[in-house]
């Protein structure tokens, strides 16, 4: 282990996958020269040469299609959406194609694509460049969908989304790309299971289910929390698609209390399904109402962002109102 | 060389012919679009090809799958939907596909498989191989992104591909006037500074100008789009009646026959003699009837396999 | 009131409102000469011509954010995107330009466009000609979601989605558009509201909550469950975005069971938001799980469809589950 | 007319240095993409719009709302954020609009105002009006597909609008090479036989050329395409140190300055003297400070109004 940023641990896992196996490519707008917009391959072109590191004219339809098309021939492609907002223009390359080679062809193909895409809020990009789409592709049966919270996670989950012979939707945030953490060494080598949820803080009297930047978000409402003498555990989702129904239900089944909490938008979010799954299969756990945390159903804002994107104090809120609500 | 051309076009035709027939009576459902009066280009242009090299085909991709091998019993066998289908019956007539021998699937999007088909010869690039692949699709598919950036992509990495539209004059129900500003596909190919030419439904023609392409192609001196101007006989699917188009047009479509072209220069040439074609066309339908047979017998997929395999 | 058939009352309400305002047009592949796909615009081409009823080449997102720009000069557009499965093609168009121009643009604009697609399977047509994917444009701030599942409903929605100054994702169903039924003449002028659901049975012991083809299978349903002595209500949302928690809310108050049912792919469709608002909002209220009914996790599958849409047989499980599973 | 040029492009410059520097001292977040050196576009092809004809531009923008007509000092309050901005502060630099004066919107979607400009156009087609629409680019755009779709459909129903591509050489860090197979933009008109030039970065000439294509597309002719070939002076964005592109060809693209050498040929040619250039920049300077004082003066929107007007 050593101590690294997000971006740089994106960087390493991409390395050290392209060091293990040649098919491994990464394809995407200004990835190869430039180092990609937010710095995730730099060097990576000087290391590789142009043929592993493919600089794209703009046309996210058409790169990533032909990701498809070369991992239905052997290749390992990842696809680098350079905001998750500009995917609009891949979604018939993600869904009807890619999502769908391989049950469609009678599993005569896998399709091992790795679409990699940052999310969210905190560069006052408004609301072309913030958005949080990862419900939609949660959706669509064939994608695996996983978003990461730290720098050792983000390493461990992105080397394994490269060797699933699935495809995976990739999941970055904007705001994690400076966070400093731990993360594993190149001859670690950790790869961390798809579809498995990480306990990130244990606890008793509430269970926050989360994701992403939001984990983070959580763990500081539970320290405030803690000070008022409420325990909450926070379940780190990691993969949203499949999603770990054990932990999370083991967790509600301890403490009786759900609150999901998610940067996209509320409605029709993540933790729509989160919520309903448990109405639906361990209602009977529930002393409370469960609540969610997400955006107001608004386009992002540029300059009230900082109001915008959900924050700890929503995550307090929403457990202490799940709290005074006990049935 | 010749035979092989005629033997490849009847069987094509025997193929949709009997899925006409089939799907009227019933026995096959969904949408079902022919390529009849279009059979010149497949059996031309996969001459070239061999099983590594790949192709993405269309809604309209029988005669293209057929062309470059495909086995006629499993393919009939996913027309009626049965799990000895390529796809195990899941997808049917618009998705054919046999990873076996490149042929990567049919797309129900149109222009959805040129960008797939550019992701292949990009593979065959990266590794160093003299595979090539072929993009196939209609006139009407070039008005959508997919196709520019598949293009210009290609076109910027040199791609090892041939872009190859059958260019029919129709695009579901409307004429190529409502898709085009140019009269030529080939004018596209001005935006790429990508060589193209534009050839007759004639598969002499079509094989001379195909070799040239997907030599280059081969060479490693990048794509080239190859426009085949032809007639599509029936509407866009099967059930249509073309009223938008008019008798006399059909007519005027159905007057030109690649296959019967072709018959009459084989005899004209003394390649052929007429029961030399006699032979071939029954020996055909025996082919083609026994992969009906077969596929009529073989099993419809049980509920209980709906999710397998959908992730590995 | 006539008898009609849904694809007809779809023509007519498009016609009337075409009458009443010039501005309104039609524009889509093969909406003009050839009357339509599925024939949604018979005769509106001779009536109108080629300016008001436009045929486009094959690039739905062209045509859609050309919508969206004529729709900014005070035109009102309708947009037919030909399966849904294609709206793919057009997401970047919906997303990012017409959901978000009026907001973005400080409210300087109003875009009343109407995009109108027929969802779900019932023609074996596979799995890229089959999805419904209604949750995605409902997570959407800026969009208003409409399904319609009879042609009285049809009409009256599509009259107020195209009356309405905001953008609409107006969602019909290929195996309703044979279907007959009355709708309202044209000098009635019948205009639904938009964002009010619709109690098409009353019952006692459960709330169904749903929408377009399912409404019938829900329909369907209750009149088995009638037999067994089990009084089901039935509620056809009719708009998914807004949606009315009151009448679901009030129905569930009163039934104190509920079931969401939807074509959809289950996981993440518009049912988890329902369930999970229940969870959230009136979870005192709930005597026994909420169960949802939806597609399987696959695409759609050419050969097993009518094992893979759902049926008033999975409705009458999912009701018979809740009621055993009372808490 | 030519005093007109000078001051609109001297406002343009003006307005972005005053930018790029409240943006340096943090008075301004997000991003911001100056078009610096590439003022003589939006001021000679603004100089054939009024207030009917619409523009859809992008996050380079600026300059074309500048010329377009937009009031300075609510479009810096939207800069800084503020209510009393045009987007409510809601949007920032990426989206500058003006309903009321046809600027349409500036766009963060690469390529995406391409087709809603064209919406604009068969707007003015469908009211039978003269008005005229155009889509400003960058040279990078011409690859997404809704380039293409709007060419297309531009192009078959002649449609009244202008293609104005700003060609300068780099997407956001990477080469003409890397985008296009093409030298010049006006290769990808042939595609749609939509008539295209390409002039310099000279004012004059850049207003001659799209006087021609403007008055074309108000007589009903149909749509043109116009090059610019130009130089971006500065980074992608602020604070883009552009190591990629090397220091000498950022000095080169610098010594290019179309304002310069517009200053220089007023004064050849005696239109204007070295103390009237002086006043104009004066003038537009105190304007433009005026307008960042505005701005500064003006106040955040209130969490309150985060929902407001989302829907009508
Ligand atoms: C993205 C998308 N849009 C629309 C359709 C519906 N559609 C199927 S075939 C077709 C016409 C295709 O015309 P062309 O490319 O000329 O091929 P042809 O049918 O003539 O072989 C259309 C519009 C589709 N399948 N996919
Ligand atoms: C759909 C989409 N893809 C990618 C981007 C990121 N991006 C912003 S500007 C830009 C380069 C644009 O280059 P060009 O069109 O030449 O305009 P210029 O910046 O040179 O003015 C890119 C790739 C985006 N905003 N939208
Ligand atoms: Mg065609
Ligand atoms: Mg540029």
């Amino acid at each position: 282990m050593k101590e690294t940023r997000y971006i740089f641990a994106i960087k390493e896992a991409m390395e050290e996958e392209m060091d293990r196996d040649e098919n491994v490519f990464l394809i995407g707008e200004d990835v190869g020269l430039a180092g990609g917009s937010f710095g995730a391959s730099k060097g990576l072109y000087e290391k590789f040469g142009p043929e592993r590191v493919v600089d794209t004219p703009i046309s996210e339809l058409g790169f990533t299609s032909l990701a498809a098309g070369a991992a239905s021939c052997g290749l390992r492609p990842i696809v680098e959406i350079m905001f998750m907002d500009f995917v609009t223009c891949a979604m018939d390359s993600i869904v009807n194609q890619i999502a769908k080679m391989r049950y469609m062809f009678g599993n005569q193909y896998t399709v091992p694509v790795v679409v990699r895409m940052p999310e969210g809020g905190g560069l006052n990009a408004g609301p072309q460049h913030s958005q949080c789409l990862e419900a939609w592709f949660a959706h669509v049966p064939g994608l695996k969908v996983v978003m990461a919270a730290t720098p050792h996670d983000v390493k461990g989950l992105l080397k394994a989304s490269i060797r699933d012979d699935n495809p995976v939707i990739f999941i970055e945030n904007k705001t994690l790309h400076a966070m400093k953490g731990m993360a594993a060494e190149a001859d670690e080598d950790v790869v961390l299971p798809l579809g498995k949820a990480d306990v990130k803080l244990q606890g008793s009297d509430v269970t926050i289910v989360t994701a992403s930047r939001m984990v983070h978000e959580s763990l500081k409402a539970a320290r405030i929390l803690e000070q008022e003498g409420i325990s909450a555990e926070v379940v780190d989702l990691m993969t949203i698609q499949p999603w770990d129904r054990k932990t999370v239900f083991d967790s509600v089944a301890k403490t009786h209390r759900l609150v999901v909490a998610h940067e996209a938008v509320k409605q029709f979010g993540f933790g729509a399904e989160i919520a309903a799954a448990a109405a639906e299969e361990i209602l009977d756990e529930l002393d409370a109402p469960v609540m969610r945390v997400g955006a107001p159903f608004a386009p992002a804002s540029y300059s009230l962002e900082k109001y915008y994107v959900p924050s700890a104090d929503d995550v307090v809120s929403a457990v202490k109102s799940t709290l005074e609500r006990t049935l | 060389m010749l035979t092989g051309f005629y033997t490849m076009m009847v069987r094509i035709r025997k193929v949709e012919e009997n899925l006409m027939e089939v799907f009227s009576r019933g026995e096959i459902p969904g949408f079902l679009h022919v390529s009849i009066g279009q059979e010149a280009a497949p059996a031309a242009v996969c001459a070239h090809l061999n099983a590594n090299d790949c192709i993405s085909t269309t809604h309209r991709g029988h005669g293209w799958a057929v062309a470059k091998g495909i086995e006629i019993r499993r393919a009939m066998a996913e027309l009626f939907g049965k799990r000895e289908g390529f796809c195990l019956g899941r997808s049917g007539s618009m998705h054919l596909a046999d990873a076996g021998i490149g042929i990567m699937g049919a797309n129900g999007i149109v222009g959805g498989g040129i960008p797939i088909a550019a992701g292949a010869a990009f593979a065959a690039q990266y590794k160093k191989t003299d595979h090539v692949a072929v993009a196939t699709f209609g006139e009407g598919a070039t008005g959508e992104g997919a196709f520019h950036e598949a293009m210009n992509f290609a076109a910027i990495r040199r791609l090892p591909m041939v872009f190859v539209c059958e260019n029919n004059g129709w695009a579901e129900f409307s004429p190529k006037s409502v898709h085009m500003p140019v009269e030529s596909v080939t004018s596209r190919a001005l935006a790429y500074d990508i060589p193209a030419v534009s050839v007759s439904n004639k598969v002499v023609e079509i094989y001379e100008a195909a070799g040239e392409a997907v030599r280059r192609a081969r060479k490693g001196k990048g794509p080239s789009l190859l426009e085949i101007r032809c007639d599509r006989w029936y509407g866009h699917y099967v059930g249509d009646a073309q009223k938008y188009r008019g008798k006399e047009k059909v007519e005027e479509a159905m007057a030109k026959d690649c296959i019967a072209d072709f018959e009459a220069e084989l005899i004209k040439g003394k390649v052929l003699r007429r029961k030399d074609l006699d032979r071939i066309r029954a020996e055909v339908s025996a082919e083609v009837e026994d992969a009906v047979n077969f596929a009529r017998q073989c099993t419809y997929p049980d509920v209980s396999e709906m999710l397998e395999g959908l992730y590995v």
